[in-house]
C-alpha cells in the first residue's frame, strides 16, 4: 500500500500555491540489482489535482521524475479552508489520494 | 636553476588563482542547486510515517511508543534529540537516539533489538527505525544542540570518541580526521565539515540525520557513521556499538550550542 | 477522448489496468480519463518524442523560461521549473535530451491555473533540458544545459 | 609494553568505583578494545583491518609525531617502493583518467577480485575538464606541464603514487602500490595521465 503524500496548499493574494511530496520509488526499469538482474520499472504515470471539485492540474509522469516526486504549482482563487485533493496512479495500478485544506 | 624554479612557482601561483576562481563559481552554482531543492525535503515523508508508527500498536506486547522516555519524560519528543546522546539512569548507559529507541522498542513493545542491530539498512525494523528517527529529530529542528556533558560516562565516551576519530587503520590508512580534521576541505564538490571545531561539528552533527538525494534514502546518524567507516575501508561498525556512541558524543559535545537543522537534505 | 488515447487503448498498453481499476471504482474516473502518452514517454529520440506529443519542431521562445541550476550536485534530483508567459498556455512538458526516455513529465494547465510548474527529475549525465509549451494550439520551447557532477567518495 | 598494561588494569577494574575518572593510559587501552569490539567482519572487510600498523598508530593523534619518528617511518616506507619492473614508467593516460575518476574498491560491498579505482579526484584537481574535484590534496592541474619530466620528477611521482608515506609519514594519501590498492600497470596509467602532454591534465 502506498504511503501518504505530504501536501501543502497556501492561499496568498488570490493565488493558491500547492506543493506536493509523493512517496514513490520511481524505478526506471533500467537499473540492476546487486545480482545483476534488471529491476522492473515502477513509477507514477498520472496525477490529478483538484481544488474542491475542479481539476486544477493533470500531469503525466515518466520514469525520469525523481524518486519521491516533488511538484509545485499555482492556481487562481482558493480560500482558507478550501479542499485540495491530489491523486496519482502508477504503472502497476497502485494509487493514492490525499487531501488537505488550504491554509 | 633558481630562476627556473621561480618561474614554476609563479606558474603554480597563477594556476592556483585561476583554479580558485572557477572553484568559486562552481561552489556558487552548487549553493544555488542546494537552495533550489531545500524546499520540499522528502524526509517529511519519513517523518509522517514515523509519527504514525510512534502511535501504532506493534511488537509482541502490542504497544505504542507513546510512553517512550527519550530523556525528557515519557512520551516527550519535543527537544529530545537536541539533548542526545545522554546518560540514562534506567539503562546505566549513554545512549544516542537510535540506541534509546531500541530500548523503548524492547521494553515497551517487546521487539528484539537484534532485529535492528543485525538487520540491513532500508529493510525491516531498521526501516522502521529510519521513520521513527525522522519523526523525533524533526521535533528538535531549530533548537540549540544541548548535550549535558556533566556525567563522567559522557566524559569518558568523549575521550574514547576523540581517540576513535584519529584512529588510522585499514588498507587506505584513513581515519575520520583524514577528511574531517581541517577547515575548508571537500571531497569532490562536497564540503567536509572540520569536526574538530565547534563550527564544523555544529554544521555536521546539526544537519544529520538527513535525506540523501543521491540514493533517495533517509539516513540516521548510525547509517551516516556506518558509511563513513565503509568509505574508510575499515571493518563494519556494529549498529549502536560503543564506537558509534563515542563518536556521536564527541561530535555532539563539540557542536553544543549550535543549531539543530534536522532532518537535513544532503547530496 | 483524443486519438492518442484511443490508439493506446487499442494497443493494450499500460492503461488496461487503469481501466479495470476505474471500472472497479478503485480510482476516480477523471484520473483514468487522462491519457498517459505511451508513445511520447517511450520515445528514444527528441524528434520522436516531439512528434508523439504532436509538437513537431517547436520554435524557440523567450516567453518560455526554465528555472534550473547550471550544475546539479547530484543527477538523481535536479529541480526544474517552467514558466510560460504565452497567453492560453495549455500544456507544459519537460524533456531531458540525454536520458534514455527523454520525456520526463507533461502538465495540462486548465484555465485558472498558472503556467508555472516545478518538479524534480533524474539526469544520467550532463544534458540539455527542454521545456515545451503548448499555447493557443501551437508549440514553443526553451532549452538549458544542466551539468551533472559526480560526487561523494565514489565508493 | 602493551601487554604489561593489561594486568594492573584488570585489577583496577575490580576495585574501580563507577565514577572513577580513567587515566589517559586507561583510556588508550579502552579505545583499543573499543576499536576491536565495536566492529564486525562484513564481506572482504575482515576484522584484522582494525589492527594498526606501527606508522598508523604513530599517526593517530591530532598532533604529528616528533620529527625523528616521522623520518624513521619515511625511511622504512621508502624501502617498500617497487620501481617499474620493465623500467617503463608510463601507460595509457586514457586508462589513467578512468582510474583517477573511480573511487571504488576495498569496501565491504566490493568483491575481492574487483579492480580498484585510485579515487584521485576525491582529493585532487587534475584536468581542465573535471569540475568535480576534492581539495584534501593539492591541485595537480597541469602536473607534467608545470613540473617537467626530469628523471627526478618522474621517480618522485612514481614513488609518491606507490607509497606516499615514504615522503610524508602521516600523509593523507593511501599507499596505492604498497597496500596493493592499485597494480603496477594502473600506476603506470596514472603516471601517463599526469605527465603525457596529450592528457587533459596538461592539455586544455
Amino acid at each position: 500500500m502506498a504511503n501518504p503524500m505530504r501536501i501543502r496548499a497556501a492561499a496568498k493574494e488570490g493565488v493558491t500555491e500547492v506543493r506536493v511530496l509523493m512517496s514513490h520509488v520511481m524505478e526506471t526499469g533500467q537499473r540492476k540489482d546487486s545480482s545483476g538482474a534488471l529491476i522492473p520499472a515502477h513509477f507514477i504515470t498520472e496525477l490529478t489535482a483538484k481544488h474542491n471539485d475542479k481539476v486544477v492540474l493533470s500531469a503525466q509522469f515518466g520514469a525520469s521524475v525523481s524518486t519521491n516526486p516533488y511538484l509545485a504549482f499555482k492556481f487562481n482563487g482558493g480560500a482558507k479552508g478550501d479542499k485540495v485533493t491530489v491523486s496519482w496512479v502508477d504503472n502497476k495500478g497502485d494509487s493514492r489520494s490525499d487531501e488537505v485544506q488550504v491554509s | 636553476m633558481r630562476n627556473a624554479l621561480k618561474l614554476v612557482a609563479v606558474a603554480v601561483a597563477a594556476v592556483v588563482v585561476a583554479g580558485t576562481a572557477t572553484a568559486q563559481s562552481t561552489a556558487d552554482d552548487i549553493a544555488k542547486y542546494r537552495e533550489m531543492i531545500a524546499d520540499g525535503n522528502p524526509a517529511e515523508l519519513y517523518e509522517m510515517q514515523g509519527e504514525e508508527l510512534w502511535r501504532t500498536l506493534r511488537g509482541p506486547k502490542k504497544a505504542t511508543l507513546e510512553k517512550c522516555d527519550l530523556g525528557m519524560g515519557p512520551g516527550v519528543v519535543k527537544g529530545a534529540s537536541a539533548r542526545m546522546p545522554r546518560y540514562f539512569k534506567d539503562t546505566g548507559m549513554v545512549q544516542d537516539l537510535e540506541s534509546r529507541l531500541l530500548t523503548c522498542m524492547e521494553t515497551l513493545q517487546g521487539i528484539d533489538p537484534k532485529l535492528v542491530i543485525d538487520g540491513k539498512f532500508n529493510s525491516g525494523e531498521r526501516k522502521t527505525m529510519d521513520a521513527l528517527v525522522a519523526y523525533v529529530v524533526t521535533h528538535s529542528k531549530g533548537d540549540a544542540i544541548k548535550v549535558d556533558m556533566s556525567n563522567p560516562k559522557m566524559k569518558e565516551l568523549y575521550a574514547l570518541g576523540e581517540r576513535a576519530f584519529y584512529y588510522r587503520a585499514g588498507p587506505m590508512d584513513f581515519s575520520c580526521a583524514t577528511c574531517h580534521g581541517e577547515d575548508d576541505k571537500r571531497i569532490r564538490l562536497q564540503d567536509l565539515p572540520n569536526l574538530t571545531t565547534h563550527k564544523g561539528a555544529a554544521a555536521g552533527w546539526g544537519s544529520w540525520p538527513a535525506y540523501r538525494v543521491s540514493n533517495s534514502q533517509f539516513w540516521t546518524m548510525q547509517h551516516r557513521l556506518n558509511d563513513c567507516f565503509r568509505q574508510q575501508r575499515t571493518a563494519e561498525p556494529i549498529y549502536a556499538s560503543e564506537v558509534t556512541i563515542a563518536l556521536s558524543v564527541y561530535m555532539a559535545a563539540k557542536a553544543n550550542g549550535g543549531e539543530v537543522m534536522t532532518p537535513g537534505l544532503k547530496r | 477522448m483524443n486519438n492518442q488515447r484511443r490508439a493506446t487503448l487499442k494497443a493494450g498498453g499500460g492503461l488496461g489496468m487503469l481501466g479495470l481499476l476505474a471500472a472497479a471504482g478503485l480510482i476516480k474516473p477523471e484520473l483514468a480519463e487522462a491519457a498517459w502518452n505511451k508513445g511520447a514517454f517511450d520515445a528514444k529520440t527528441l524528434d520522436a518524442a516531439m512528434s508523439a506529443m504532436g509538437a513537431g519542431k517547436p520554435m524557440e521562445s523567450a516567453d518560455v523560461q526554465i528555472s534550473a541550476p547550471d550544475i546539479a550536485e547530484n543527477g538523481a534530483v535536479v529541480p526544474v521549473g517552467v514558466v510560460s508567459n504565452l497567453p492560453n498556455t495549455e500544456q507544459i512538458s519537460i524533456m531531458i535530451e540525454k536520458n534514455p526516455n527523454m520525456l520526463a513529465a507533461s502538465f495540462d494547465i486548465p484555465a485558472g491555473t498558472l503556467p508555472d510548474v516545478q518538479t524534480r527529475v533524474k539526469m544520467g549525465q550532463t544534458s540539455d533540458v527542454y521545456a515545451v509549451v503548448k499555447a493557443d494550439g501551437k508549440f514553443y520551447m526553451a532549452k538549458k544545459e544542466i551539468k551533472v557532477t559526480l560526487g561523494g567518495c565514489g565508493g | 609494553m602493551k601487554m604489561k598494561l593489561i594486568v594492573p588494569l584488570a585489577l583496577a577494574a575490580v576495585f574501580a568505583v563507577p565514577v572513577h575518572a580513567a587515566s589517559s593510559d586507561e583510556l588508550d587501552m579502552k579505545a583499543r578494545e573499543m576499536m576491536k569490539d565495536s566492529f564486525k567482519e562484513t564481506g572482504i572487510a575482515k576484522k584484522h583491518r582494525m589492527l594498526q600498523l606501527d606508522f598508523q598508530e604513530a599517526c593517530s593523534q591530532a598532533k604529528l609525531p616528533p620529527t625523528a619518528v616521522m623520518k624513521q617511518i619515511e625511511a622504512e616506507q621508502m624501502k617498500t617502493i617497487k620501481w617499474p619492473s620493465d623500467g617503463k614508467y608510463y601507460g595509457d593516460w586514457k586508462e589513467g583518467e578512468k582510474i583517477a575518476i573511480s573511487g571504488r574498491g576495498l569496501t565491504w560491498r566490493d568483491k575481492a577480485d574487483a579492480e580498484n579505482g585510485g579515487g584521485c579526484y576525491n582529493c585532487h584537481q587534475l584536468s581542465h575538464n573535471e569540475i568535480s574535484y576534492g581539495t584534501i590534496g593539492p591541485s595537480l592541474l597541469e602536473y607534467g606541464k608545470l613540473r617537467g619530466n626530469s628523471d627526478e620528477m618522474v621517480k618522485y611521482t612514481w614513488g609518491k603514487l606507490w607509497n606516499a608515506k615514504a615522503y610524508n609519514a602521516c600523509s593523507n594519501m593511501p599507499r596505492n602500490g604498497d597496500a596493493e590498492i592499485l597494480t603496477e600497470q594502473q600506476i603506470k596509467h596514472l603516471m601517463a595521465y599526469l605527465f603525457d602532454p596529450e592528457s587533459p591534465v596538461n592539455k586544455r
